[in-house]
């Protein structure tokens, strides 16, 4: 179930999402929950930078970016960030109330003349159920700090080709998408993206959440036992509600599970 | 049906028959003459003569190659690669080294370029703030070097170890004017996973690189070529490294067939060393992994783009 | 791979249905319908192609344009007009792609000062809301300047590097009166070798141009297969900076059907390119149409 | 024959290519240099726009021409002491004058040449002079050489799409009246000029005295100002 209080998708909302691939959500969060996000999250990085340098010396880890590792053991604020009312009754709408969130990662980006990531979709429409991600700035980002970029209309079917480009800025028709601390882009995943350069001296911080829907699963959850663990550590931590949002008893995500009976979603909603 | 030569002149491409090692070492034991650092890769006694690499070259129709020097960083150490230098001038070109602690590192640079065919210098360590931290490159310990190569069109032979791969960019950026060769696959190896195996590297990495993204936006520096080498020393499997085909072919699609040049990190890769396929599987092995391209790419990355981006004569 | 036509017109006599303008190269008797082309298309391996409007830029004047995309839906791309005159020229280029399959515009005006030495303030120009409109809705632009704008043109190129921009007839252009018609064919007067050296020449540093070696016909001063414009073809020279994969094939249909006509037209560019490479010489005839206009795999 | 040249100034030519000669042209001669350029530009220029416009000239450049003819200020650059003995110097004394060329260059995103070498070295020495008639900043195009590359088999030298992606280049920005003398055999281009200002300069051209490019009849029309034997053998009125 999703927060009563939740705001839904307005008129341009699914017009955004439907024509474009994306809606960009300002204020998503603020005030003292901004405030608490943007603590952890220095927090967080401060705790666990050095040992990502040692990775990085090693050969093991990229220096292009930097996730927080389990940020949900760090600080509740993240898991708040997942149901954030203002955030998850779009993703309801668009998904159905069959959505399950699937993870989030807190990512800094350094400055560099480069990117971490070229033009790219997550996923395929062929290949893989919908997903949708929400990214959440956790500082100002700014064009020139590296803010996400989207192709717009790159998610429907039959999209494209779109070239390989030796400059980011130089993919047709792409968009850039700025925005201050607290702006969360929902995006469609089969749509194209990147992260554009970061030309300032200050890493770019964002939340990056990932949402589909369960019976749609067609991976099984990681059988890995610290995997299987972790799920179950967490899930003492979460209320029925929460429980549910990250798909526990429903399955092995195979798509077994219970599917929740007359939730549509956006292609069943045309209105 | 076309010739090579037509084809070529469409491209326009450099002359492609000659075949350019771009990657080898020289050193001789110990000597007054020759005195140079000894360590557990380079014991005093150990020798690669350069008669003898003449000899490997030109059992396997190479016709020059570029010397790399190693064994030491200071103007004496570079003795033997002079020598070798000033005397086969028509068949080599050398990379000098910059100690890391050098007062005037200019100085060093136009020292050894001044009268030798000594035409760049290899970096290692770059001398920048780690990730995440502020970056000005005027404040890199290698800054000066960089610039010193901008204006004397000195060539940087770049092997950087992973932690400084992302102080790369910036350099690039900042001096596009600067021929960077970006040693053995562009794998950027950490500093852990050195080993010792007969004598010669053994570097366990992950392949693809945990830095690709790097060499992917890097690959846009239009100054930039990948050196086609060290396959030895991050393979899992015995020549032709069948483990390192798919990036080698990543590298090809990132950079064209005129931005890659085959270098064999000879004397490490002949039977001394107890590499079975030894030199001649090296040479052989531009044909191996680009098997499906056409004969005159091949030729290009065999030594058509050294002689251009090198400037053989 | 079958071939892809980056430039051809087609038109009707004018009637109440299918309105248009005439002119000289375009008077009231002449047509060429969409049926003519396809046969030529089909009689060479031609299976797409790309339909520049002709005869009028107002929206009524795309009625026959229209009727073609959408009669044969995926098998043409469209290109239409902006009249110089519009007093708003996004909603007119919003009016004509919402009808589907119309994926640009050919610009002749830039809207910047005549004289090069005069301040550039892109801000100013009249043309600069057209281009942030193609940027923000990735509508590709036919370029075909006058010689006396395209001075204009590199500003936009490096302020809207995202829009696709695609320059027919070899990058040259005409000055006034440069382009003449002679028996229903155009004749444009060039200095050769070509004075594109200074100016277009050197556009190919910005990604998202390519080059249409449409035109031979109408530039050359010799006969088929107008050598003298070997200046352009010949290795390491025009095309070979632009790159195949930056490089299109036109025919001009239907002004160059008299001389040298579809067939030949369409074996030109194999016969000047002569040392080119099988795979590139793909690219030019139509994959690289193919992926630059988003044409489906027929 | 031999002539004076300062110090170094021989060498850094025949090592680098070029020579920087500041400050060449000053005070009341530059100023009449620049409101002379001036107002001949501004005579040509509508003449210039109708042949772009016409198709027949590239906008990416123009040329005021007959400057010779025009005003003895363009004469006096043409031997003009500051930079002179270094040519005469560099051709032993057997020096042959060609043309001048008095050049505008507009602001644009991208130069009006790319980089190349005027001759191959089957020609005589070619010698030119660039001279800055308003300040060029780094930003304004400058004038940029790639030193070294006038020597034989020097190169090759890539095609680059930035002109600063050049290997070893080397920019010469410089105030007004600033001289450089170049090898033209040498690879040299005009940088992008990302100011709101064109760039202004005039080049002269010269060989190595040779019977092929020897015309007596060029500089007919200015022949009464060709008063001095040396003169007079520079622009081959006489042998």
């Amino acid at each position: 179930m999703v927060a009563i209080d939740a705001v839904r998708a307005n008129e341009e909302q699914w017009k955004g999402w439907e024509e474009e691939g994306y809606v960009v959500v300002e204020g998503a969060v603020s005030g003292e929950s901004l405030a608490r996000l943007q603590s952890a999250f220095d927090r967080g990085v401060e705790a666990s930078k050095a040992a990502w340098l040692e990775d990085v010396a090693v050969g093991h880890r990229s220096s292009s970016y930097f996730d927080l590792p389990n940020a949900f053991q760090q600080d509740d604020i993240f898991l708040d960030m997942v149901d954030n009312p203002n955030t998850l009754g779009l993703l309801r709408d668009f998904l159905g109330e069959d959505m399950i969130a699937r993870g989030l990662t807190a990512r800094s980006v350094p400055p560099c003349p480069i990117s971490y990531v070229g033009w790219h979709p997550d996923m395929h429409r062929d290949r893989h159920p919908q997903h949708i991600k929400v990214q959440v700035y956790v500082n100002d980002v700014a064009e020139e700090r590296g803010a996400f970029a989207y192709v717009p209309g790159s998610h429907k079917e039959g999209a494209g080709p779109y070239p390989r480009v030796k400059h980011l800025d130089a993919m047709p028709g792409h968009r850039v998408l700025p925005g201050k601390a607290g702006t969360a882009v929902i995006f469609n995943t089969y749509g194209w993206h990147t992260s554009m350069i970061n030309r300032t001296l200050e890493p770019r911080k964002s939340l990056i959440m990932s949402y589909c829907v369960f019976h749609e699963l067609n991976d099984r959850w990681s059988q890995a036992p610290e995997r299987k663990r972790a799920r179950a550590e967490m899930r003492a931590k979460l209320s029925p509600e929460r429980q549910y949002l990250f798909g526990h008893d429903r399955g092995d995500g195979t798509g077994k599970g219970q599917k929740a009976e007359g939730r549509g979603r956006a292609e069943d909603k045309k209105r | 049906m076309r010739s090579e030569r037509q084809r070529k002149a469409w491209l326009t491409v450099a002359e492609v028959l000659v075949k350019i090692d771009a990657h080898v070492h020289v050193f001789s034991k110990v000597t007054a003459e020759f005195p140079r650092e000894a360590n557990d890769q380079l014991p005093a006694e150990d020798e690669a003569p350069v008669e003898r690499l003449l000899k490997t070259m030109d059992d396997t129709g190479v016709d020059r190659s570029l010397l790399i020097q190693i064994g030491g960083t200071s103007i004496e150490h570079h003795a033997y690669l002079l020598h070798c230098l000033s005397t086969y001038p028509e068949r080599f070109l050398g990379i000098g080294r910059i100690p890391d602690d050098v007062d005037d590192p200019v100085d060093h640079m136009d020292r050894l370029a001044e009268t030798s065919g000594v035409i760049g210098f290899r970096l290692f360590g770059l001398g920048g703030p780690e990730p995440l931290q502020p970056v000005d490159i005027r404040e890199f310990r290698t800054y000066p070097i960089w610039k010193r190569a901008a204006e004397m069109d000195y060539v940087i032979w770049l092997y950087p170890r992973s932690i400084d791969v992302h102080l790369v960019p910036f350099l690039l950026e900042a001096f596009p004017q600067v021929r960077v060769g970006y040693n053995h696959l562009m794998v950027s190896p950490g500093t852990e996973n050195f080993q010792m195996e007969n004598g010669r590297p053994r570097i366990e990495t992950r392949m693809p690189p945990a830095h690709r993204q790097f060499v992917r936006g890097m690959s846009r520096f239009e100054n930039v070529r990948a050196l086609i080498s060290g396959q030895y020393a991050f393979s899992n499997e015995a020549w032709p490294y069948a483990d390192l085909r798919d990036w080698q072919h990543y590298l090809a699609r990132l950079f064209g067939a005129d931005r890659l040049m085959w270098g064999s990190d000879f004397p490490f890769v002949t039977e001394e060393y107890g590499d079975e396929a030894g030199y001649g599987g090296q040479v052989r092995l531009v044909e191996e992994v680009y098997d499906e391209w056409t004969g005159e790419e091949r030729g290009m990355i065999s030594g058509g783009n050294a002689e251009g981006f090198l400037r053989f004569k | 791979m079958s071939k892809i036509d980056a430039l051809a017109h087609v038109f009707v006599k004018p009637s109440a249905e299918f309105p248009r303008e005439t002119s000289e190269g375009l008077p009231e008797e002449r047509e060429a319908p969409v049926e003519l082309l396809l046969e030529q298309m089909e009689a060479n391996d031609v299976s797409q192609a790309v339909l520049v409007q002709v005869g009028g830029e107002a929206i009524e004047h795309h009625a026959y344009l229209l009727k073609c995309l959408k009669d044969h839906p995926g098998q043409f791309r469209g290109i239409g007009r902006i009249p110089n005159d519009v007093s708003d020229p996004i909603d007119h280029m919003n009016r004509l792609a919402g009808e589907g399959d119309i994926i640009g515009f050919q610009l002749e005006r830039f809207g910047g000062p005549l004289d090069p030495l005069s301040p550039m303030n892109m801000n100013e120009w009249a043309m600069t809301p057209a281009w942030e409109h193609a940027a923000e809705k990735d509508f590709v632009l036919y370029v075909y300047p006058d010689a006396s704008e395209v001075h204009m043109v590199p500003f936009y190129l490096e302020a809207f590097p995202q829009v696709r921009v695609v320059f027919k007839h070899m990058m040259v252009c005409p000055g006034q009166g440069g382009a003449t018609w002679k028996d229903g064919q155009p004749h444009i007067e060039v200095r050769k070798p070509s004075i594109t050296r200074h100016t277009t020449a050197e556009f190919y540093q910005f990604e998202n141009v390519y080059s249409i070696m449409s035109g031979a016909y109408a530039i050359s001063d010799e006969d088929y297969p107008y050598k003298d414009l070997s200046g352009w073809h010949a290795p390491g020279s025009f095309v070979g900076r632009y790159g195949a994969d930056h490089t299109l094939w036109g025919s001009d249909f239907p002004f160059m059907m008299k001389d040298p006509g579809y067939a030949k037209t369409v074996e030109l560019m194999p016969t000047l390119l002569e040392n080119a490479a099988e795979r590139d010489l793909a690219q030019v005839m139509g994959e690289a149409a193919q992926r630059i206009l988003r044409f489906r795999e027929e | 024959m031999t002539v004076d040249v300062a110090d170094g100034v021989r060498e850094h030519l025949e090592e680098t290519g070029y020579v920087v000669v500041e400050d060449a042209i000053v005070g009341e001669e530059l100023a009449r240099l620049q409101e002379a350029f001036n107002r001949f530009s501004d005579e040509a220029r509508p003449g210039w726009l109708e042949q772009v416009a016409q198709g027949r000239g590239s906008s990416a450049f123009f040329d005021v021409g007959g400057s010779l003819e025009k005003d003895d200020v363009f004469l006096g650059l043409v031997d003009h002491p500051s930079f002179f003995p270094i040519l005469m110097d560099a051709t032993g004394g057997e020096l042959l004058f060609l043309f001048p060329q008095v050049r505008t260059v507009p602001v644009s995103p991208v130069s009006y040449v790319g980089w190349h070498s005027d001759m191959p070295h089957t020609n005589p020495l070619h010698l030119k002079v660039q001279i800055y008639v308003n300040d060029v900043p780094a930003d304004r195009g400058p004038f940029a050489y790639i030193p070294q590359s006038h020597k034989p088999g020097a190169g090759p030298y890539p095609s680059v799409k930035k002109l600063d992606h050049m290997p070893g280049h080397r920019p010469l920005p410089g105030k007004a009246g600033t001289a450089i003398v170049f090898n033209g055999y040498g690879w040299h281009t005009s940088m992008v000029n990302r100011t709101p200002v064109p760039r202004k300069s005039i080049i002269l051209i010269y060989e190595k005295w040779n019977e092929a490019r020897w015309d007596p009849e060029q500089w007919q029309g200015i022949e009464e100002k060709l008063t001095t034997p040396e003169r007079r053998k520079l622009f081959g009125i006489e042998r």
